[in-house]
């Protein structure tokens, strides 16, 4: 017993300023690499950009001071800049639909059958293949005339559809092929999500009564809202960085009907005719300005979640 | 669980609903599959029209052998491989760090560089690519893999740490308090008592990464050029474009490019999906 | 030739990423190595389209020692931000024997900035059977080439192949449509934005270009394709002509053309101006901050030597023209036509593009206006107005 | 209202079987607890009758009404969940509601109901509030109001008060008693808890490994139990089990070093039995010496002993007050063997 | 080893004061327990012991040594969590010798404490094994293991044994006991559950808001309680308080409808107090008619009458077997007016 109660007390002995102060300089320490590599390569940029967007710069070379001449080019009536951002908010509002989509075929998954797993596999699949091989195999789907698109159609009677070459259709085509992957993604979630759904309230409703659609949109759906906010932010952000397939499937075209703000400003800084940084990071500006909106409702509704945690 | 579960259906419903799922998986991997075929097909059929039927002969080594002995496709690869691991290993070693800080301290701002983080991450990303790319061009790093390494490590930490973040967060702080008592200090604690139990977190968290990484065209398209320092993502279109029309070596192409994110997504399925719903953003 | 051998490095990039091209530019690169042996050559061929967008990138940072571009104003940017070398010396001290007839494809404030190494022609190239089937004759007349078009039409065929999905091949047919409805001067000031868009002349080049349109003479979804995509058009002979350079030749070559099937002719007269021509010129440069400029110049001077030139341009390599005075002409029919017609047909002058004469973001919002109209002809007015809202900013 | 009538009730998941035949008549208005210990089959038996688990042989009437196969929503019953399965993004008062509006009942009806059932249950200031800004213990007095408000003909509860601190638990179990009361109708309960089968039930149900082991009234069961399982399982701290044999009439005790005369038909001698001894039924015995004192436990109102007898068996002595003596004291264990049980060694059924 | 001594100890987080600055001294070697209703500030009050809070005035020492900055680590205190806070990724032996190991301590005395430790908890067996292939108990054993191989000078326990189910927190309890035993230390305990704290104790320390309401050994706390608070909070079920006023010598009760003679020096005239009965020091009177049966509960062993006087003041009887009136019934109470005692109805000090 006595050996047990020696303690192992180490002498009062002075310090150090590091061991006293440990706690709190260890997270700083530990911040520290993270921190500068962000600021670096995020944050700063983001200011940069701020300040590109006063000038006219060929990227090459003297930065011209122009104030707000950017902006009031881009806002002022550029056609480009229109048609870009009505297709923005095409996207947005498109790209959603792959949330109600995903649910579905996450609820057709939903079951324990023989081989299910591979299944939910399959269908998520799509998410991990690169934008820019799904853009190319939707541009394949598409081709005006060998398309299996119009394969298809043509076995219905109908068609064909040069989707990709017309300027009414193209955009949505586009999109069409995002939200195979998207779709993909929120069905994922919403498995996860229906996992997590209390078998308990399930069946509280059923002996209520509650069945099919009601159950769904009663009892189901209300405790999806997780999932459900999740997938909305991840398709916010997915839409409005629209770039891959664009550039892919259609390069902006045709006749420049397919921009989005995200490709007209890479088109403006770097592309082959480009070079108008200035002009390019004042899109930019205006797509962040876009985007604060939706980063600023997901931060606050994770500083509610934060609020009252450890 | 909802709807009904199958089980607890009639025989003919559960027998329709298996018959029904292989149907609904064909359609829905439609385009795959077409692409598939198409890169086992001799060029003939395209030139025949024979774009949908079944391939008049197969010519899965011959179209695949242009993609690997022929082309720059294997040196895109390898560039993606040398791109990818290293970025993966660092940001997720970044995270783990920013994350315990964000997740087991409490200090002022805490919070904020958390915010920081996250916000960071959602920003479009195009703000960043005219200062980026001057960045690289700056320090010499234009269109090398360093390069692209180094931006995606510091970009991918703002997702990275708000994963690692919450998970540490999960984790009971009570492990945190009983190794403080036994007079353990802080960085011990992050490598013997933390990082242990994050394991399942680094495994997912590297998963992701290596898909999100793999898949990344903007990027390349503007901090590199040329095979020396581009990935696949990039590498496929310019293979594209040296055989623009010739479907059956272009599908066979984008097929080896997205190979290694969906072998990885069939090994580490587990994991895949757990990263997405521990994360749950991109 | 006497020259010393070189050692140390030399990276070329090359945006010769088709097929043919590409072959070409890797058999230089090595004979020019095995005259070399110590001579460390890398050569990266990227993207022709991609490159485009990539050439400023590669000549800030990392420059490699030669690169590829484009001749006349494709030049401005680079040169007047100081990106390229000056090699007026190799002209001057006679390095680059016969160049002298394309030095000014070259010159830009009085210097010389890069070597040429080849051009080409453009014209019309036709499926030469099926015009014996229908019984058509090479048109010289804008009015028997639309004439001829209504019989191909009434065949149930396209008289023309086109892939507009990068656009710059509409630019071909505005170019030729506008110098022959205008003449080459007029075309000109358009390129340098002396003239309106709105101009009741421009309309009349549009108006001419109407008139194919509406009788459905181009193929349908030109938009969706590229111009490599669009060659089958004309290869399965659903199309007749395709209004193009000539390095399209090896490609319809390749997919099984005879030369009894494919034929060219110049693009037939409109309006009585002198004949104008497209023949732009591709290049080599030096960029200001190459690391290895002797290597480079060797190579330039290598590349353009009357031997080289006849080797490259042959129609079994490049099938292109020559840029060397002291070359010969490769006996290929395409080669012996363009260089007969670039000589003495095109009296009104040469052009190089409409992207390279136009400035770039003129030529790039130009460009989509002429895909748009080319699918949507009704939309010229406003087409025209957007075009010269353009104009009035860009030319300041 | 009516009661329910079970026979024959056999489950079975796949292969196994979990439930053997059950037979059960519950009357109406009647409270009836199921007990028993942790995975015999409390949770199943009380979801065959909601209709959340299938029967798989055998049939449930309630009333005279056939329900075995019947939906969980057309049984007339309504249940109450230990987790309280309370919808979070409704109020308490759509909770309440919800299952009258899904059957499509007018709105004055709804109201009038959960009004009614706000009223029994005290809740009219949460009405507004969202389950998350409840407290457990009103979080499951909400659970309880929308089984009110269906206004079943059978209430089920399984483990509703599990999940609260010890306080607030009694005070719920009073509510439940009064509820009862109130409103009449047929409950069937189940429970973990000692204390509330035996001060909730009219009736209690003891289950084992699927089986039914004795079926009475709590006292019933206390003092009259069926078995050494029933026995041991009722009533705490649970019964002391003493082995011993039958000798002349009498039992041989060894631990107490005494032969019992019980007032029971014993069996012949040399017949191995067990004795069951209740800790409040005995005392310390400060002048004996068969029992060493292991541990005392006083809570002030009531104490512990835990003594080792002299044989190397355990016995607990619940005493009022304190006990004297202390830690390794030599005591005896004083008792009336009128108190003692006699179970039979081998098919532990109760010899009486 | 040493006691700990706690002198003027104030804790603020922010704005918000949560200790009122506590006196408190332990002797060496002694079972201390922390009791109080939820939110007191035990867990604070341990975890500022243990350094894992910040002692924002005040000092506490551990033997003689001034404790209040330092390190967790330097104080020579071991802590069992809750939630036992063992290293999932760590066997049985390695969650044990982390500490020391951390430490640089050589590798042999390590394995030499940890067998010792292991042979006091008798966990030998389970070596090998990571947390998660142990039961609950095992697991809270380990973490008591953890903090015996430290030989800290105090052991500090922030309710062990509330995530055990009822059957194992019996069993823990008693080994908990064993170990203060066995090898002496300071020990402090914060826990809910009166049982523990009445059995454990050399010493209940009885919070209240932040504030010491009354220090005492167990039986002392119940038997003598300083005021009200601490009188209702030991004791379960808790004590009866009835109003009264004094007049002439007596306590007037109107809920017993009676003047009680209690020895006790009473204050002036017609001043308010409180008198308070013990359950278990009531019984119904079936002869009397001062109170309504409400309900009554009948446990076997023990059983409960909730009374309504007629003045309305609810009153709990705890007998021991049955009570023997009916829900319904007019009853009387029978009490010892010596066994009440009388709290000053505005201070609710008592009245000795
Ligand atoms: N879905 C199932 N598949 C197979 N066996 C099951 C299933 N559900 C329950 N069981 C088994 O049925 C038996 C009865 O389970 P049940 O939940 O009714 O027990 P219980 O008495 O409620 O236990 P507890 O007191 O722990 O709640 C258990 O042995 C359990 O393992
Ligand atoms: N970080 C904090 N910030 C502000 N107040 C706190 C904090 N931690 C605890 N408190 C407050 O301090 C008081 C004491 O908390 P403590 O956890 O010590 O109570 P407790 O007696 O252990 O309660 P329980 O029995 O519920 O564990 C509580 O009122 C609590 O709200
Ligand atoms: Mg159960
Ligand atoms: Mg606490």
């Amino acid at each position: 017993m006595t050996d047990m109660v020696s303690p192992p007390i180490p002498p009062q002995r002075s310090r150090g300023w590091y061991k006293r102060n440990e706690i709190a300089v260890t997270p700083w320490l530990f911040l520290l690499p993270g921190i500068l590599f962000f600021a670096v390569y995020v944050i700063i940029p983001i200011f940069q950009s701020f300040w590109i967007s006063f000038h006219e710069w060929d990227g090459l070379g003297e930065k011209v001071w122009v104030g707000t001449g950017n902006y009031e080019r881009l806002l002022g009536g550029d056609r480009k800049f229109e048609v870009s951002f009505w297709n923005n908010i095409k996207w947005l509002f498109l790209y959603l639909l792959a949330i109600p989509a995903g649910l579905f075929i996450a609820l057709l998954l939903n079951q324990t059958v023989r081989g299910i797993r591979l299944y939910k596999s399959m269908f998520f699949f799509p998410f991990v293949l690169s934008q820019v091989v799904v853009g190319l195999v939707f541009s394949w789907f598409y081709l005006p005339r060998e398309g299996l698109l119009n394969a298809i159609l043509g076995v219905v009677g109908a068609g064909p559809v040069n989707i990709l070459g017309d300027p009414t259709l193209a955009t949505y085509g586009i999109i069409a092929a995002g939200l195979w992957p998207q779709t993909a993604y929120c069905m994922i979630l919403y498995l996860t999500g229906l996992n997590a759904v209390d078998p308990e309230q399930i069946e509280a409703a059923r002996l209520d009564g509650a069945k099919g659609w009601k159950m769904l949109w009663y009892v189901v759906l209300p405790q999806l809202r997780p999932a459900t906010f999740i997938a909305f932010v991840v398709t916010i952000i997915g839409a409005l960085r629209s770039f891959d397939l664009i550039s892919v499937m259609t390069n902006g075209g045709p006749f420049g009907s397919t921009r989005v703000l995200s490709f007209y400003m890479f088109e403006e800084s770097l592309s082959e005719f480009g070079f108008r940084m200035g002009y390019g990071a004042a899109i930019a500006v205006v797509l962040f300005f876009i985007m604060l909106f939706f980063i600023a409702y997901f931060l606050y509704s994770m500083y509610r979640d934060e609020k009252g945690a450890r | 669980m909802f709807p009904t579960p199958i089980e607890k259906t009639s025989r003919t419903w559960q027998l329709t609903y298996q018959a029904l799922l292989p149907v609904a998986l064909a359609i829905w991997l439609l385009p795959l599959i077409a692409v598939a075929t198409f890169s086992i097909k001799p060029d003939a059929d395209f030139t025949n029209g024979n774009y949908w039927g079944l391939p008049s002969s197969f010519e899965f080594f011959t179209n695949y052998g242009k993609v690997f002995f022929e082309s720059d496709m294997p040196r895109y690869m390898l560039n993606s491989v040398l791109i990818t691991v290293p970025t993966v290993i660092g940001a997720v070693a970044l995270s783990c760090m920013t994350g315990f800080a964000l997740g087991v301290y409490k200090f002022n701002g805490n919070l904020w560089i958390f915010f920081m983080f996250i916000a960071g991450n959602f920003v479009p990303f195009q703000i960043l690519m005219v200062p980026v790319r001057d960045l690289s061009v700056d320090l010499g790093l234009y269109d090398t893999k360093l390069g692209l390494v180094l931006f995606h490590v510091a970009f991918q930490t703002g997702f990275c740490t708000l994963f690692m973040r919450n998970f540490i967060r999960a984790l009971p702080y009570a492990l945190i308090e009983a190794a403080r008592v036994e007079g353990i200090s802080e960085w011990r604690i992050f490598f013997f008592v933390v990082m242990p139990l994050m394991k399942p977190a680094l495994a997912a968290l590297a998963v992701l990464i290596f898909t999100f990484i793999w898949n990344d065209y903007f990027w390349a398209v503007v901090l590199t050029q040329g095979p020396d320092a581009q990935p696949v993502t990039a590498g496929i279109t310019s293979f594209n474009s040296q055989y623009r029309a010739a479907y059956h070596l272009m599908s066979a192409g984008s097929i080896v490019a997205a190979l290694p994110p969906v072998a990885m997504f069939f090994l580490m399925q587990k994991h895949f999906i757990a990263g997405l719903t521990l994360g749950a953003v991109k | 030739d006497g020259h010393a051998k070189l050692s140390g490095d030399l990276r070329i990039i090359s945006d010769m990423s088709n097929p043919a091209p590409r072959a070409v530019m890797e058999g230089l690169a090595a004979d020019f190595g095995a005259l070399h042996p110590d001579l460390n050559i890398e050569l990266d061929i990227v993207d022709r389209e991609a490159w485009k967008t990539q050439i400023r990138n590669a000549l800030t940072a990392n420059a490699p020692d030669v690169i590829n571009w484009y001749a006349a104003n494709r030049m401005g940017p680079y040169v007047n931000a100081g990106l390229f070398e000056d090699i007026s010396d190799m002209y001057a001290n006679g390095d680059l024997p016969g160049l002298e007839a394309v030095k000014g494809a070259m010159t830009l404030d009085g210097k010389q900035w890069g070597v040429p190494y080849t051009y080409y022609q453009w014209g019309i190239y036709y499926r030469e059977d099926i015009f014996n089937e229908l019984g058509l004759e090479e048109p010289e007349t804008f009015e028997q080439e639309l004439a001829n078009c209504q019989k191909i039409v009434d065949s149930g065929r396209k008289c023309y192949a086109i892939g507009t999905k990068f656009l710059w091949t509409a630019g071909g047919w505005f170019d030729y449509l506008n110098m022959r409805t205008n003449g080459f001067d007029f075309h000109m000031q358009l390129a340098r934005g002396e003239v309106e868009w709105t101009d009741d002349r421009v309309r009349e080049t549009f108006a001419n270009w109407r008139k194919i349109i509406d009788m459905g003479g181009y193929i349908d979804d030109h938009q969706s394709y590229s111009w490599q995509e669009a060659l089958k058009f004309m290869t399965d002979g659903e199309a007749t002509a395709y209004l193009i350079g000539n390095f399209a030749v090896a490609p319809m070559r390749d997919a099984g053309l005879g030369d009894d099937q494919i034929d060219f002719y110049q693009f037939p007269m409109i309006n009585d101006h002198p004949m104008g021509e497209d023949a732009p010129t591709d290049t080599f440069h030096i960029p200001a901050n190459a690391t290895n400029k002797d290597n480079a110049r060797a190579f330039l001077q290598y590349v353009t030597s009357a031997e080289v030139q006849t080797a490259i341009n042959s129609g079994d390599a490049l099938g292109q023209l020559p840029v060397n005075a002291n070359s010969s002409v490769d006996a290929d029919e395409f080669l012996e036509q363009g260089f007969e017609m670039l000589s003495n047909n095109a009296t009104g002058g040469v052009a190089q593009f409409f992207d390279r004469d136009f400035p770039a973001e003129m030529a790039s919002v130009g460009m989509e206006g002429l895909q748009e109209f080319m699918v949507f002809p009704d939309n010229l007015d406003d087409i025209l107005a957007r075009l010269e809202d353009a104009r009035q900013r860009i030319y300041k | 209202m009516s009661g329910l009538t079970i026979s024959n009730v056999i489950k079975r998941y796949g292969e196994v079987q979990v439930m053997h035949g059950v037979d059960l008549d519950i009357e109406d208005g009647e409270f009836c607890v199921f007990v028993g210990p942790s995975g015999c089959g409390k949770s199943t038996l009380l979801r065959m009758i909601a209709g959340l688990e299938e029967t798989t042989e055998g049939s449930i009437h309630i009333g005279a009404r056939d329900v075995t196969r019947m939906d969980p929503s057309e049984r007339g019953v309504a249940m109450v969940f230990q987790t309280y399965a309370l919808y979070p993004h409704m109020t308490v008062k759509e909770n309440m509601g919800f299952g009258l509006k899904m059957n499509g009942h007018p709105r004055a009806e709804i109201d009038k109901k959960v009004a009614e059932a706000t009223r029994i249950l005290k809740l009219e200031e949460y009405l507004s509030r969202k389950p998350a800004a409840l407290s457990g213990g009103q979080r499951q007095r909400v659970s309880i109001g929308r089984a009110i408000v269906r206004g079943p003909e059978v209430f089920l509860f399984d483990e509703p008060l599990s999940n609260l601190d010890a306080e607030l638990r009694v005070e719920m179990r009073v509510e439940i008693a009064r509820l009862h009361k109130e409103i009449g109708a047929t409950m069937i309960y189940v429970t973990h808890d000692q204390v509330e089968a035996m001060t909730l039930a009219d009736k209690i149900v003891v289950l084992r490994a699927g089986r039914i082991e004795q079926v009475g009234a709590p006292l019933e069961l206390y003092r009259d139990p069926d078995n050494k399982f029933v026995a041991g399982f009722i009533g705490s701290p649970a019964m002391n089990f003493l082995g011993g044999s039958v000798k002349g009439g009498k039992v041989q005790v060894p631990a107490l070093d005494a032969d019992l005369e019980i007032p029971v038909t014993l069996p012949e001698d040399g017949r191995a039995v067990t004795v069951g001894l209740r800790p409040e039924h005995l005392a310390v015995d400060p002048n004996g010496s068969t029992h060493i004192v292991e541990l005392t436990e006083a809570l002030g109102g009531v104490s512990y002993a835990y003594l080792m007898s002299t044989t190397g068996e355990k016995i607990v002595i619940e005493e009022r007050g304190d006990i004297r003596s202390n830690e390794g004291d030599t005591v005896g264990i004083s008792y009336d063997p009128a108190t003692a049980m006699v179970f039979d060694g081998e098919t532990e059924l109760r010899i009486r």
